[in-house]
């Protein structure tokens, strides 16, 4: 047996979700869903549910992008009365992220290894813990993605606190957490009459003990050929829902101080470039290593048990040159044998 | 740690009487970096530069902002302060309270502090990224090269050497002297000009500091002020000048006879020759074109069909000490010299273009230089004006300014400045060689500015009874024996019609030959009819771009014999004034590249007024830009187009001009 | 007539087999079965997998700085807009002519392309090229076209936004400029932006702040396009990978425009004219400081 | 439509040799002019980087101000031409972009021309009252 929420209900909750009138919270809710943007689709705080684009492949960034922004104060430091005072900015509200793929919650999920493990990132974990996801399972597969071979599927409830998958009119909803269930309660759910949900199969790609084909592969040639092409444009670092390298500095403007914390990427020349000038990482080809290592070979030996890709493909649509993981990985796979 | 100390002055009221002093210093104090903010009655006064020594020395100061007038007028007096408190003197920015805010601003007392304020802030943000900045001490060549030995080049040599430095003067022809040389009187007061020039020309030749290379040219010029790299040919005259005694034997038997250049083509001499007798040194040189002897060396190892030359050797033969060289080649003089003077001088247009005057086709209109080699009595004629078609006394002479001057069409818009004074001075000349001669002169205007100019231009029509029309040619043709000159009397209003038997054209001037290639050897601009650029046309008229390299005479622009002079001397004075120096200062504000950031884009390279950077290439085989500091003259502009931002100038650094912008209104 | 890829591969084969190539840069097919990537061949035997079609959007100039020091020569396959990229690396003094083969491709228009979707709409450079011909080449392959088709409409776009009010234009850019999220995969992607180190990551000076904030944005994106004045070339890879579809190729086209209005000159056309900000004529009017 | 109480700020950069010494001009002549301007000396109009002018808008100003000599004189004889077609290309662009092209000025002032100097800086500062503040580029951008 199913519960189901209809179309129009679920406006209604999203809506009130904003107000909190049911919810029996002081104040409404923050809520991020997808929207149309300049011809893309984009997650952004909506103050209007009408602006909520409900069909959609997937978003251009992911929704890393709320818990771990692309520019993120994380302190000011201003003059008063003559005295330095600290300011450390907070969540004014609650949030609910609306329209999470599980590609990209199971992207949330990895990276609250390196945020929460402790000692654990307190902006990161505040923005977490306030945050309710509401998942929406993918109806469609995108043909560059790949997440069954990554450990999730494209209904895989398993890193949301709510999981909506469309039924007809109707949407599907398994509230997974009891943050999920708090959120829905007092909602008007319904039984399924059917379920009819399509079934998708992404492609598959050899992901299986990838780790250990990539410490075979790690000193090969292949990957300054394959950086021969790349611009190191950081593209694919940014669009990722799972690289989380950053930089901090401060930032100063009217006599303030902002230590600010932005995205970087490994792609970049100069990310490795250490003080006196001297550089870890110099060529193209270590750079594009260190990439596919970090996400195929790295967390799993760090975190155990873990691969840095979700299989959401982004990385592969967006690269403006073609550095495509999935034949990197093949191509991997295929060099271990060889060996 | 910046260590900032702001000092600000009340100029007794002028600035205290509309900024509030009090905020400003109160506002100055919370300025990021500031340790102590003070004033004074006056910070200029010897009282206030004392307490800002003791105040810097009592904070351990280590870099100060003056709010107070201009650091137009003042940066210079509290530089040395610095100086004298122990500080670098580059650690210092001037905040303008005064000329830019209180004098401006006094009716506003409350908007004019807020301004001060702003104006200290941001004289504090930059002086935070000033650097220690040091002065460079380059050694100098006292030594002068004088290229052009014409009248303005042997003054400027003979001022430099008397100064007491050594000089080379150069010169491109077989003696020195120039145009004035070819001259036979001088305007406004007829004195000869032989008589005048001669002693100077001797002079030279005997001056102990004076080392002369005639029959020479500038090859090639590298380096800076103080130190000019340069290499100078010294072409081959076939004549041993030390053993040559200049006793003429040689050019008096030489058999060859060839058009006289110095005699403008009027009359000849020979294949080995001196210009002229009194010419400096007197030592002949062998006409490589026209000597046979050399002719049927050239001859012999090809043995091309044809007649054989004779192999004479005439002069060889005759020469009492055997000083024909027929071995001598062209030699390369290398010398670093610390200053030079350009005074390549000039030449007189070429009216063969002019198809209205006859087009150098009509044996009697001759150019006015040609009169002057007639008037004189070692000229062809032996002082006799007569026409070149028949040798006989021309009784009506038409003399035409103008020509190559003024003449839009002929890409000579330009008044050449000294054609309506020698044409006036030709009427006169004529008239004392022939009463019986009747000139015309034909003008657009009459232009006389100089000392005694305007009486002696009056002189020649109301005395000497020269006729002036005011108009321009239209033509000029034979009839018979005489030339008809056909024109517009543009005062009267009709046509002229005169049966003349001699016409002069007052050819205007030009750029020398080969001007604009030496200008590119040095470096140094010029305008678009090739005459070199000086540094400032009024207050820089010798000095050019370039540190070092000075400009004199005609090669700049049109010139008469007293400006040549003054500017000889001139030059002279500049160069002596650099000798004075024991060693060259350079100044520390200038731009500097930083090799890692450069990408070799070199558009740097193509903006630098001054030429002053150069490339290099790095040990990884990188070509980049690098500044020659004695050369730069710190505009700016190389940094501005700098994309990688690799250069940057002293004193007025990037980092520097944004901090000032990121202060505005802070 | 032999097909492109055949003619592409028989020249690539023949350089690489002379032993004085290094590498020849063209095409080969995208792991999506249909559109193009590049293709750095090494070996002759790597030679067969160029291909050249109206996918090939890439504009492998940009590579060439990577082989500026390399002491072999490198081939390249290039387009017309390509050709122009290459001439302002030579008037920039960043590539050697003699070390470069230049294969030139007579362009028929390049198609927009998304990774996996090829389309059938032919992309903004070629819609507004002035150049459908290569400007320089060692070997020409294709046909030459004789006109430019799309010359006349080349700033259409870029005056309708000057058409706008100030505060429209200012709304216009400042929704676009608040999307970026500097991933200056504009910068990586273009030919012109070969700086040792970008200003934008200089520290000292700090020209542009840390933040991802209009504000800073801003700087980032009008001196971009303004260090490309009068070097843009308009090939327009900076719009095609902006992850965040900002119109990129309005600003450059604009400094374009304005460029061939004031001082005649477009970038890349011959690579021995002196660029428009290191010469002047003394005379000339330019609305600005006359 | 001018707006009560509205002080345009404006960032005035001035060529040493004749702005800055124009400038002077004017207040040993004691012109009085508006206090809006906010003096950056530099060593001459070419020296002025573009990103100077952007910064300085970024910064909060509603107007920009290059001065330098006037063409032909040029201490450094040429930098003013090289500036005119830097600021030539930069002034449409930034009204392109949405800062009107009133808000900036590239001006030649001679040493001599305090009055010339009073006058700009007059004419710029009312024009700007006319034009209203800048409603965009706060410092530190919109968050």
């Amino acid at each position: 047996m199913h519960q189901a929420i209809s179309k129009q209900v679920l406006k209604a909750w999203l809506r009130d979700m904003m107000v909190s009138r049911t919810l029996r919270q002081a104040q409404g809710r923050l809520l991020i869903a997808p929207v149309a943007e300049a011809g893309m689709v984009m997650y952004r705080a909506v103050d209007k549910v009408e602006d909520i684009v409900f069909k959609f492949a997937n978003t251009v960034l992911s929704p890393k992008e709320f818990f771990f922004p692309i520019t993120d104060t994380l302190f000011t430091l201003r003059q008063k009365d003559g005295h330095p005072e600290l300011v450390t900015p907070t969540m004014e509200k609650d949030a609910v992220l609306f329209g999470i793929r599980p590609c990209d919650a199971l992207g949330l999920k990895i990276i609250d290894r390196p945020f929460l493990d402790e000692p654990a990132d307190a902006r990161y974990k505040e923005r977490r813990e306030r945050t309710t996801l509401v998942g929406l399972a993918c109806s469609d597969a995108c043909p560059e993605c790949f997440c069954t071979s990554m450990g999730t599927a494209p209904d895989d409830a398993a890193n949301v606190d709510i999981m909506l998958t469309e039924n007809g009119e109707d949407y599907l909803v398994q509230a997974v957490t009891n943050k999920g269930k708090a959120l829905l309660d007092g909602v008007a759910l319904k039984e399924a009459d059917t379920v009819s949900t399509s079934v998708v199969t992404p492609k598959k790609v050899p992901a299986e003990n990838i780790g250990s084909a990539m410490l075979k592969a790690f000193d090969s040639l292949y990957w300054s050929r394959v950086a021969d092409r790349c611009i190191h444009c950081n593209i694919c670092s940014y669009v990722c829902p799972v690289c989380y390298c950053f930089d901090i500095r401060d930032y100063t403007s009217r006599g303030e101080v902002q230590r600010v914390r932005s995205w970087e990427s490994c792609e970049a020349a100069g990310f490795t470039k250490l003080a006196g000038g001297a550089d870890i990482r110099p060529n193209k080809g270590a750079r594009m290593r260190q990439r596919f290592a970090h996400k195929l070979l790295y967390m799993d030996k760090q975190f155990g048990n873990l691969v840095g890709c979700t299989g959401c493909g982004r990385c592969v649509k967006y690269c403006p040159v073609n550095i495509d993981i999935r034949e990197i990985i093949n191509d991997v796979q295929k060099m271990a044998v060889e060996k | 740690m910046a260590r900032i100390g702001v000092f600000v002055c009340h100029c007794g009221t002028n600035i205290a009487g509309v900024v509030s002093i009090p905020a400003v210093l109160e506002a100055a104090k919370k300025m990021p970096g500031v340790v102590v903010a003070a004033d004074d009655k006056y910070s200029c006064s010897d009282p206030g530069q004392a307490h800002i020594r003791a105040v810097i020395e009592q904070n351990k100061l280590n870099r100060v902002v003056i709010g107070s007038c201009s650091p137009r007028m003042h940066e210079f007096t509290f530089r040395k302060v610095m100086v004298k408190a122990g500080l670098n003197p580059y650690f210092l920015e001037v905040a303008n309270i005064r000329e830019q805010v209180s004098w401006v601003h006094s009716n506003d007392k409350e908007k004019a502090t807020a301004k001060a304020i702003d104006h200290v802030m941001i004289a504090v943000a930059k002086v935070a990224r000033d650097e220690a900045l040091f002065p460079k001490r380059v050694p100098l060549t006292k030594r002068a090269l004088v290229i052009g030995a014409g009248i303005t080049g042997i003054q400027a040599a003979l001022d430099i050497a008397s100064a007491g430095h050594p000089v080379t003067l150069v010169e491109r022809e077989a003696s020195i002297g120039g145009h004035m040389a070819q001259l036979d009187k001088t305007f406004p007061t007829l004195d000869c000009s032989a008589c005048i020039l001669t002693p100077k020309m001797v002079e030279v030749a005997q001056h102990p500091n004076i080392t002369l290379l005639t029959y020479s040219e500038v090859r090639q010029v590298s380096g800076f002020v103080g130190n000019f790299d340069v290499e100078i040919v010294k072409k081959a005259r076939k004549v041993d000048s030390k053993k040559c005694t200049g006793c003429g034997v040689c050019w008096l038997k030489c058999p060859e006879k060839v058009p006289a250049e110095f005699n403008e083509g009027l009359g000849t001499r020979e294949a080995i020759y001196v210009p002229f007798p009194q010419a400096v040194p007197l030592v002949p040189r062998v006409d490589l074109e026209n000597c046979r002897y050399i002719k049927y060396l050239e001859y012999m190892p090809g043995k091309t069909p044809g007649k054989r030359p004779m192999q004479c050797r005439i002069c060889e033969k005759l020469c009492p000490v055997q000083a024909l060289d027929w071995e001598q080649q062209d030699e390369v003089v290398k010398e670093k010299f610390g200053a030079i003077v350009v005074a390549t001088g000039y030449k007189t247009f070429d009216p063969s273009v002019c198809g209205e005057y006859g087009g150098g086709k009509l044996p009697d209109v001759i150019s006015g230089l040609q009169l002057e080699r007639m008037f004189n009595s070692s000229g062809p004629t032996g002082g006799e004006v007569l026409r070149p078609s028949d040798g006989t006394h021309p009784k009506t002479v038409v003399l035409v300014s103008c020509v190559g001057s003024r003449d839009e069409q002929r890409g000579r818009p330009y008044c050449s400045k000294i054609c309506c004074m020698y044409t006036a001075k030709q009427t006169i000349l004529l008239k004392e060689h022939d009463p019986e001669v009747q000139c015309y002169v034909f003008y657009i205007d009459i232009r006389t500015g100089g000392k005694d100019y305007e009486e002696f231009a009056r002189r020649a029509q109301e005395e000497y009874g020269a006729l002036y029309l005011r108009g321009r040619i239209s033509r000029i043709y034979e009839d018979g024996k005489q030339l008809v000159v056909l024109g517009e009397d543009s005062l009267m209003g009709r046509p002229v019609e005169i049966r003349a038997d001699m016409v002069v054209l007052a050819t205007g001037v030009e750029a020398n030959e080969g001007a604009a290639e030496l200008a590119q050897t040095m470096k140094l601009s010029h305008d678009v009819y090739d005459f070199l650029t000086e540094a400032h046309p009024k207050l820089k008229p010798v000095e050019t771009q370039t540190d070092g390299i000075l400009v004199a005479g005609a090669c700049v622009g049109p010139k008469d014999i007293p400006e040549c002079v003054a500017q000889g001397g001139a030059a002279a004075a500049k160069v002596s004034a650099l000798f004075s120096q024991e060693m060259l200062t350079s100044d520390p504000m200038v731009a500097s590249v930083d090799n890692a950031r450069c990408i070799g884009c070199l558009l740097c390279v193509q903006v630098c007024p001054y030429k002053a950077i150069d490339t290099q290439v790095l040990r990884n085989g990188r070509t980049v830009a690098v500044v020659n500091e004695s050369l730069c003259r710190a505009c700016g502009l190389c940094p501005a187009v700098c994309r990688p931002k690799a250069v940057n100038l002293r004193g007025f650094t990037n980092q520097q001009l944004l901090a000032e912008v990121n202060a505005l209104w802070q | 007539m032999e097909s492109l890829d055949k003619q592409i591969r028989d020249k690539a084969r023949e350089l690489l087999t002379s032993g004085a190539f290094a590498c020849v840069m063209g095409y080969e097919r995208a792991t999506d079965g249909k559109t193009a990537r590049p293709l750095f061949a090494y070996t002759p035997e790597e030679a067969e997998r160029f291909v050249f079609d109206q996918y090939c959007t890439h504009n492998l100039a940009r590579y060439l700085i990577n082989w500026r020091d390399n002491k072999k020569s490198v081939g390249i396959v290039a387009k017309p807009c390509d050709t122009r990229a290459i001439n302002l690396l030579i008037n920039e003094k960043q590539i050697d002519r003699s070390k470069l083969y230049v294969i030139g491709v007579a362009c028929q228009g390049i198609m927009e392309v998304g990774w996996g979707a090829p389309t059938e709409k032919l992309e903004l450079r070629c819609n507004t090229c002035s150049e459908p011909n290569p400007v320089l080449h060692d070997l020409l392959v294709g046909e030459f076209k004789s006109e430019s088709p799309a010359a006349a409409k080349a700033y259409a776009d870029v005056a309708a936004i000057e058409g706008k009010s100030a505060e429209e234009r200012d709304g216009f850019w400042q929704e676009h400029f608040s999307r970026c999220i500097r991933c200056y995969a504009c910068r990586q992607s273009c030919v012109g932006c070969y700086c040792q180190e970008c200003f934008v990551d200089e520290l000292d000076p700090l020209w542009v702040g840390i933040k991802v904030a209009p504000a800073e944005n801003t700087v980032w994106h009008t001196i971009r396009a303004f260090h490309l004045a009068g070097r843009c070339i308009s090939c327009n890879e900076c719009e095609r990978v902006c992850p965040v579809d900002i119109p990129l190729s309005l600003l450059n086209r604009k400094l374009e425009k304005d460029g061939l209005e004031l001082f005649q000159f477009q970038a890349g056309m011959d690579a021995s004219v002196t660029p428009p900000f290191a010469t002047f004529k003394k005379g000339e009017k330019l609305g600005t400081g006359d | 439509m001018a707006i009560d109480g509205f002080e345009p700020r404006i960032a005035g950069f001035l060529c040493n040799w004749c702005s800055y010494a124009g400038a002077d001009l004017a207040g040993t002549s004691r012109m009085s002019y508006p206090s809006n301007i906010r003096i950056i000396r530099v060593p001459c109009s070419g020296r002025v980087d573009p990103l100077f002018v952007v910064k300085a808008f970024q910064q909060g100003a509603d107007g920009v101000l290059v001065a330098g000599c006037h063409l032909g004189d040029c201490h450094y004889n040429e930098g003013n031409f090289y500036s005119r077609r830097r600021f030539a290309l930069l002034a449409p662009f930034l009204d392109y972009l949405g800062i009107q092209k009133e808000r900036f000025r590239l001006e030649w002032v001679s040493a001599s021309e305090g009055r010339k100097f009073s006058d700009v800086v007059s004419s710029f500062t009312s024009d700007l009252k006319k034009l209203g503040p800048r409603s965009i580029l706060s410092p530190g951008g919109r968050e």
